[in-house]
């Protein structure tokens, strides 16, 4: 089945927009549902903006963002090559705080936890991170 | 994402930011907020009604300036009784019309309850 | 949380036992029950032995495994730099037919489907093959 | 893997073959199949009992071994019924104490409809 590929050698914030449209793009080929469409794009501006800010330090750096359909299941996956960093080991936030009892941010981990279903973090050989977000059961 | 500005007066000066594009960063948004704040405003309504997708970076510029005009709300005895009970709403900074991805995101954040949500504009400056 | 990595330059079906020593002893580390253990070495065998045999067509090939907990899921994945195939496209075969009615093989890829809950095939930056696979809710 | 071959006499001569090991590949006991085969036995008791684990490779080389013996069944009316009806089962192939691990990789691949499962050593080798 088809998969759709992004890569950008010098990514930076600015290039968000661009990443939106290609998530929109290839979910509408894979004729995924608004919803699904939304959770994604939500999920990918979490997981490309830990990337840039924490992993590359806000310096420009290289991004891969795959996604597919898998059986009943659509795979989304964002691969980098910044230092190993596993945000699933993240506690979740106690988001029932009033807001100046809570530090600012802390949310991008659990907005990606919200928005998929399974996130998977990995080490490819060449090192770096490839963090997998799945959305289940959305085929038919 | 491009911010304008304009000026409401109601029963005080507001100063509402128009955002236009996704929010993917805070920076625009806290700079816009600290000049107006600097210069003797400390009423904010920002007007989300041409704002697709907002990260969490949209969340860290609310929570920056939540507490910016924080320092000038009256404490008055219901405000103390809100915070407290956990039912308190910024009277500073009030937000126009999310859409529902938008909304969804302030709903996971949990920064619904501190926040409100207008999406008739008169009565947003008027509550203020 | 713990990752187990095994990398093998010029892997061989020779190396099946050592990949199965591996498997137990991470599967052991990690506190796994032994009926997982045993489907995950099932589904391990199939997925190398495609490798080897398919993949790099019965000459020594470069293999890689990486066993990790992912929260309440298991997940195994191999790595290899032969050319892209995509395994979960196969069709399910039909193995109520009589053997004599039957082509011999096609059964690696239904043992691997039978064992694991979840299986996902991606291509790494780098090329060659990633084949993840999933088995869920096994931890607390 | 290491395959062991003896000899016993039932009703006819069985060529009893004892693996050591795990099966990952086919070729060792097609090979020695093959040659047992062609010296003219086409009884074989495949002892399974230290074999912890068994691949795909290893249905590959029970499927040749029962093709290779197949030709000398005796096909009588209750043989070829029970090939029409799907319940027939190999009288030259038998397996003799699968662990639980193989007998389940033998289930997933429907291989225990077709190949007789002995724990009885003695009994096994009579039923040919
Ligand atoms: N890709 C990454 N590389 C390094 N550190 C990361 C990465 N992603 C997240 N982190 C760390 O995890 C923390 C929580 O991330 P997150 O929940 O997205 O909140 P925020 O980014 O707002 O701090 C971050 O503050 C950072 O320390
Ligand atoms: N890694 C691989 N690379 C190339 N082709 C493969 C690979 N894995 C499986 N295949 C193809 O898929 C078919 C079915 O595989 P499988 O179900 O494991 O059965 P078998 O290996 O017994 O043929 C193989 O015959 C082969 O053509």
């Amino acid at each position: 089945m088809s998969s759709y590929f992004l890569r950008i050698e010098k990514a930076s914030l600015n290039d968000l927009d661009g990443i939106i449209l290609f998530i929109e793009e290839s979910t509408k080929k894979l004729e995924v549902s608004s919803a699904v469409t939304k959770d994604v794009v939500l999920a990918t501006l979490e997981a490309v903006t830990n990337i840039l800010t924490h992993g590359y330090k806000d310096k420009p750096g290289w991004v891969e963002i795959v996604i597919q359909r898998n059986g009943k299941s659509l795979i989304v996956c964002f691969r980098d090559l910044a230092e190993t960093f596993d945000p699933t080991q993240k506690p979740t936030p106690d988001i029932s705080l009033p807001l100046d009892q809570r530090p600012i941010g802390g949310l991008g981990v659990h907005l990606i936890r919200n928005f998929v279903d399974e996130v998977i973090h990995q080490v490819p050989s060449q090192g770096g991170n490839e963090l997998i977000c799945i959305k289940k059961d959305i085929f038919p | 994402m491009e911010i304008n500005l304009s000026q409401e007066q109601g029963k005080v000066s507001v100063s509402v930011f128009k955002v236009k594009g996704n929010i993917t960063s805070e920076v625009g948004l806290q700079e816009k907020a600290k000049e107006v704040h600097d210069a003797g405003i400390h009423h904010i309504l920002l007007d989300l009604s041409e704002v697709p997708y907002m990260s969490s970076a949209g969340l860290r510029a609310l929570h920056y300036i939540f507490s910016l005009l924080r320092a000038h709300e009256e404490s008055d005895q219901a405000t103390k009784a809100g915070i407290a009970a956990g039912t308190y709403l910024s009277a500073n900074l009030k937000l126009y019309k999310p859409n529902k991805h938008v909304t969804e995101v302030l709903k996971t954040a949990g920064y619904d309850m501190f926040l409100e949500i207008h999406t008739d504009y008169k009565k947003a400056i008027a509550s203020f």
